[in-house]
């Protein structure tokens, strides 16, 4: 489904990402665990080209993004993306949110598009809130609208950057629910959190990142309880 | 504000006469302009000559037109003289001198024009520089404020707008009209005399109102019609005699 | 020294219809100045230096001269060249907006850069185009974020129209000086303007606080 | 049109000291429209609204008229109040520091009032007073914030500082105006000025981004 | 030590705090804990009057600062406060942060500042740090001088305000150490918190909020294993 090699990223003279190869499989979860800082976020926007990559390729479905030919835009909407501090268009509502992409990307109708986005609200939790603005929204409602309004342009994969660590502790949970949800229906997702709970229970395999470099991966019981590097170990033992 | 351009003609101090603040606007030559930074011109000589005949000292300064109104009218100043032309509504506000020049006003128009007298310039556009004798002859010819009177800040832009085809004509006085053509055989203009459509306009002294200045300034620029001064200083500046009669008949 | 208010009222006509010219030109010109703003405003914000090096060059000489120049230059040679004549109102309105547009262009400029750039984001990993991102989420709401700049834009245009003044445009600073020169009056005309202008402004200042609740409370 | 380089020669030192007037207009007016502004800006903010109220007037005032008709007034009225006589030079500084202070007092308010609370709210828990707080905390933060508006206003009163030339303070404009009527041309004198206050506007943008650039890596 | 009689605070008409009633002892340690919203940050802000109270009393060591006579500059000297945006000044260093209050408002000499200063950033561990500005450290870096710049004026009475959910999860531990730290010195403490594993370990009391009343208090291992009230069972149940 993706396969990344080799993938370099620098800012200036600050290299980010040094030589770094993944696969995620169709229907797998992979949780990006890591301090701040080593690359986690990069990693991830390199997937869908928001940071364009230094060197090396990736491959989405077999195809090369890397390619100066290949529409990135393209791309983008097989790929949804759901961030730390929600990114919603302040300036539209709920459903507008949702409608925008699928009506001028996918150009499908308004009322295909309108009832799509309602199912998607529905999946949620949030039907009633159609009609309200972000502003009026909870930490916890915001980011479920972000995964609705990813969610409607239909993606294969979805790339989740800490989307509950800018929440109130009590809205973590209506947050990863809604995600649990997504990987019990196959959806193949890579989520970059500090949700040790979350890794555990629904992550098939675990990618370790440190300075730059995935340092370890593996299925989270096993990397939880028996770490192999040193780094993982310091970092796991402060924050669990 | 040590930079201010002060120009005192006084070259022959009297030591009794009092010291008179006199204002212009140098910004009209040949009557009053900057050479670099001295005000010269044919007033400047005139009212050097008439305050000596009439015993003072005179200290000319430059302050611009606008602000003549204003230093005359508050009293800052006791003489203004700037090409200023006499009518009845500034008559209203400030004193005037016996008339010191006869304002003959020609036309300037483009060598191809086929305007050839005032009354043809109906139905044109007509570039006048504001509060000069060029404005009044105009608009006594195509009514107050009318809409094709284009007033400028000075003759300069006027003459600028009629190069660039936004005038059909400037009205302005006759030296500084043929004093341009003169200079500017290039620009392909001439001049259209009209003496029958353009009344007689004069230039005065202006001096606050009730000033106990205006009588001996009246005396002292009789004086100088009389001397030969007066014609003195005008052939210098403009190369010909003055009309004398004219003047003082209208006194 | 006595206030001739009768000179006022004998021009007020004048006035009044040198207002409604001052209006119709300030109304113009920040019209097209903010179209050429935005436009210039793009321009800059181009990755590409090379082509956004003309846009700073616009922005640099207008910022650069003063606008009394810009009138000269546009009334006695841009105009003429293209229609053969002068014209005042259209010179000035050409002047005003072009001027404008370099400070409008700046003001497009800040606006667009203050949107946190999670929006772009946001918006490209939908797969939105550049232009869509800009038309549809970006610049809805930079131009809110505009209106106060704007608006102080449009009040600095409006008492910049009084330089037309110089090139016989007939707005109210021209009936004002035309009425001064004929009474030889400095504090008539020039209060009464002043008058008008601060009336017009705050006119201005009050339409645009009520746009800027009405836009906030959307 | 045959453009005569000569007389612009002839006049260079005219120019030139007119630029120098120019110079010093401007700079004595900003430094002091930076003072007043300030004062006046933190008049605004005030909570008291029947004491802000005399600051808004102010503001109101000198952005609602033209700086035209502010330089007659004070140069015609207020200085010679004061001193019995006019003075150009004075009435210059003096309109154009008042003039420039209700924009900066703008600039000012902008600049507090972006500065975070919780700067405010640091410093007052740890017993400082509201005077305390606003020198040695918010004012030093709002002030690197306003170098680039004032920056802008400052160029903007360069190039307002022609206006002088009404009342006949021998600047820059002053000259190219005498230039002008002295050999009715129009290019030579407003393209030469256009030149001189570009050249000085540049250096100036240019000094005040170094000052930028310097201030943000402290 | 702190005495809160029938406190009321409303924002125009919404009432925040609806008539709050809590005594903090000498050498206490009470952590208040409730959902987002429900006035637990008013609450502490109300204590040294960084917002003016609606009605109600408040005694910190007998003397009732909301009496107009009483110079709450002052009372603020005793009552250090931390945020959970660190709210450091950004133009001074580390060590001008916390020299300006000792300088202005106790007017010690520079030497004595400059010495209890670095006497404080040894204590929270980031001496090497007195001339680094704020903006060139790690977020838990960044609270632990602000919390050393509180402690400059030597307060009686310290308030945090979630001084750690604005931290990355590494970054949490070295905050909350300094914290014990300063609970096992005898200071009295007032904390919000979300990290429940430093209620039960540091607090003395554990308060528990909602819509402006406080709702239950208790120690720490009753409040969080028999909680009495049904709204601090719901509100525990999703946070725990
Ligand atoms: N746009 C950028 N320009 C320059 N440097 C950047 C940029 N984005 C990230 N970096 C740098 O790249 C490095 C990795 O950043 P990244 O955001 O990928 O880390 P992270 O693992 O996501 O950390 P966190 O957990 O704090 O989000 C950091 O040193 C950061 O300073
Ligand atoms: N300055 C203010 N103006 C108006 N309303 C306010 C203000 N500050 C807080 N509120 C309101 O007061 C209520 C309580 O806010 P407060 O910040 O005390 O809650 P909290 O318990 O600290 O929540 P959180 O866990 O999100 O910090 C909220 O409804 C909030 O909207
Ligand atoms: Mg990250
Ligand atoms: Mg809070």
């Amino acid at each position: 489904m993706i396969k990344i090699e080799n993938l370099k990223k620098s800012f200036g003279d600050n290299e980010v990402l040094k030589n770094v190869n993944a696969i995620v499989s169709p229907q797998e979860v992979v949780v990006v665990i890591g301090p701040s800082g080593s690359g986690k976020s990069t990693f991830l926007r390199c997937i869908n080209q928001l940071e364009t990559i230094t060197a090396g390729h990736i491959f989405i479905e077999g195809l090369d993004t890397t390619d100066k030919k290949v529409n990135i835009n393209k791309v983008r909407t097989e790929v949804g993306m759901v961030f730390q501090h929600f990114n919603l268009f302040p300036h539209k509502t709920v459903m507008e949110n949702i409608m925008l992409a699928p009506l001028k990307v996918r150009k499908v109708s308004k009322e295909q598009a309108t009832q799509r986005g309602m199912n998607l609200l529905k999946k949620v939790g949030l039907a009633e809130k159609a009609n309200a603005y972000p502003d009026s929204l909870s930490g916890g409602q915001k980011q479920r609208v972000a995964i609705a309004r990813a969610l409607a342009m239909e993606p294969k994969i979805m790339l989740f950057d800490e989307p509950t660590s800018a929440l109130d502790p009590e809205m973590v949970g209506e947050v990863l629910e809604v995600m649990k949800q997504l990987a019990r229906e196959g959806m193949t997702m890579v989520v970059v959190t500090h949700e040790m709970g979350f890794a555990k229970e629904v992550g098939d395999r675990v990618i370790f990142m440190d300075e730059g470099y995935i340092v370890e991966e593996n299925i989270p019981s096993e990397i939880f309880n028996h770490p192999q590097q040193e780094r993982t170990k310091a970092f796991l033992s402060k924050v669990l | 504000g040590k930079d201010k351009e002060v120009v005192t003609t006084g070259k022959e101090e009297d030591a009794n006469g009092k010291t008179l603040r006199i204002v212009t606007d140098a910004n009209y030559a040949p009557f009053e302009f900057l050479e670099g930074n001295k005000v010269v011109g044919f007033d400047i000589d005139f009212i050097k000559a008439v305050a000596k005949e009439a015993g003072y000292e005179a200290k000319v300064e430059s302050v611009g037109w606008d602000p003549i109104f204003v230093e005359i009218e508050s009293k800052r100043a006791d003489v203004a003289v700037s090409a200023i032309t006499v009518n009845d509504e500034r008559k209203q506000t400030y004193d005037f001198s016996v008339p010191y020049f006869l304002s003959t006003n020609k036309i300037l128009v483009p060598e191809k024009s086929d305007i050839k007298s005032g009354d043809e310039l109906k139905g044109n556009s007509i570039a006048v520089q504001t509060g000069t004798t060029g404005q009044e002859a105009v608009e006594k010819l195509l009514g107050k404020n009318h809409k094709d009177i284009k007033k400028f800040e000075n003759n300069n832009l006027a003459i600028q707008e009629l190069l660039q085809g936004g005038a059909a004509a400037v009205v302005a006085d006759n030296t500084v009209v043929e004093e341009y053509v003169k200079n500017n055989p290039d620009q392909k203009l001439k001049v259209v005399e009209d003496s029958q459509a353009f009344n007689e306009e004069f230039y005065g002294l202006m001096f606050p109102k009730g000033s106990e200045l205006k009588a001996d300034f009246d005396k002292a620029v009789n004086a100088i019609y009389e001397n030969g001064k007066y014609a003195e200083i005008y052939k210098e500046w403009f190369g010909v005699e003055p009309d004398l009669e004219t003047l003082k008949a209208q006194q | 020294m006595s206030f001739r208010w009768d000179i006022i009222f004998e021009y007020a006509p004048f006035l009044l219809k040198g207002a409604l010219l001052t209006i119709g030109l300030s109304v113009s010109s920040i019209l097209i100045g903010t179209f050429l703003g935005l436009l210039i405003g793009l321009g800059k914000i181009m990755r590409n230096k090379v082509l956004a090096a003309p846009f700073y060059f616009y922005v640099t000489v207008f910022r650069g001269t003063p606008l009394l120049v810009q009138i000269f230059l546009i009334h006695f040679g841009i105009v003429p060249f293209f229609t053969g004549e002068t014209n005042a109102v259209a010179a000035g309105v050409i002047a005003l907006s072009l001027n404008a547009a370099a400070y409008i262009a700046e003001i497009f400029r800040a606006g667009i850069q203050s949107i946190d750039n999670g929006q772009m984001e946001g918006a490209r990993s939908l797969g939105m185009t550049h232009a869509q991102t800009m038309i549809h989420v970006v610049l809805p709401q930079a131009f809110k974020r505009m209106i106060p700049p704007l608006g102080n834009e449009f009040i600095v245009l409006l008492k910049d129209s009084s330089l037309l003044c110089v090139i016989a445009a007939p707005e109210l600073m021209y009936w004002g000086k035309a009425m001064g020169s004929q009474y030889f009056k400095v504090w008539e005309p020039y209060l009464a303007c002043a008058f008008i202008y601060l009336f017009l402004t705050l006119v201005l200042s009050f339409a645009l606080n009520g746009l800027e609740r009405r836009l906030k409370t959307v």
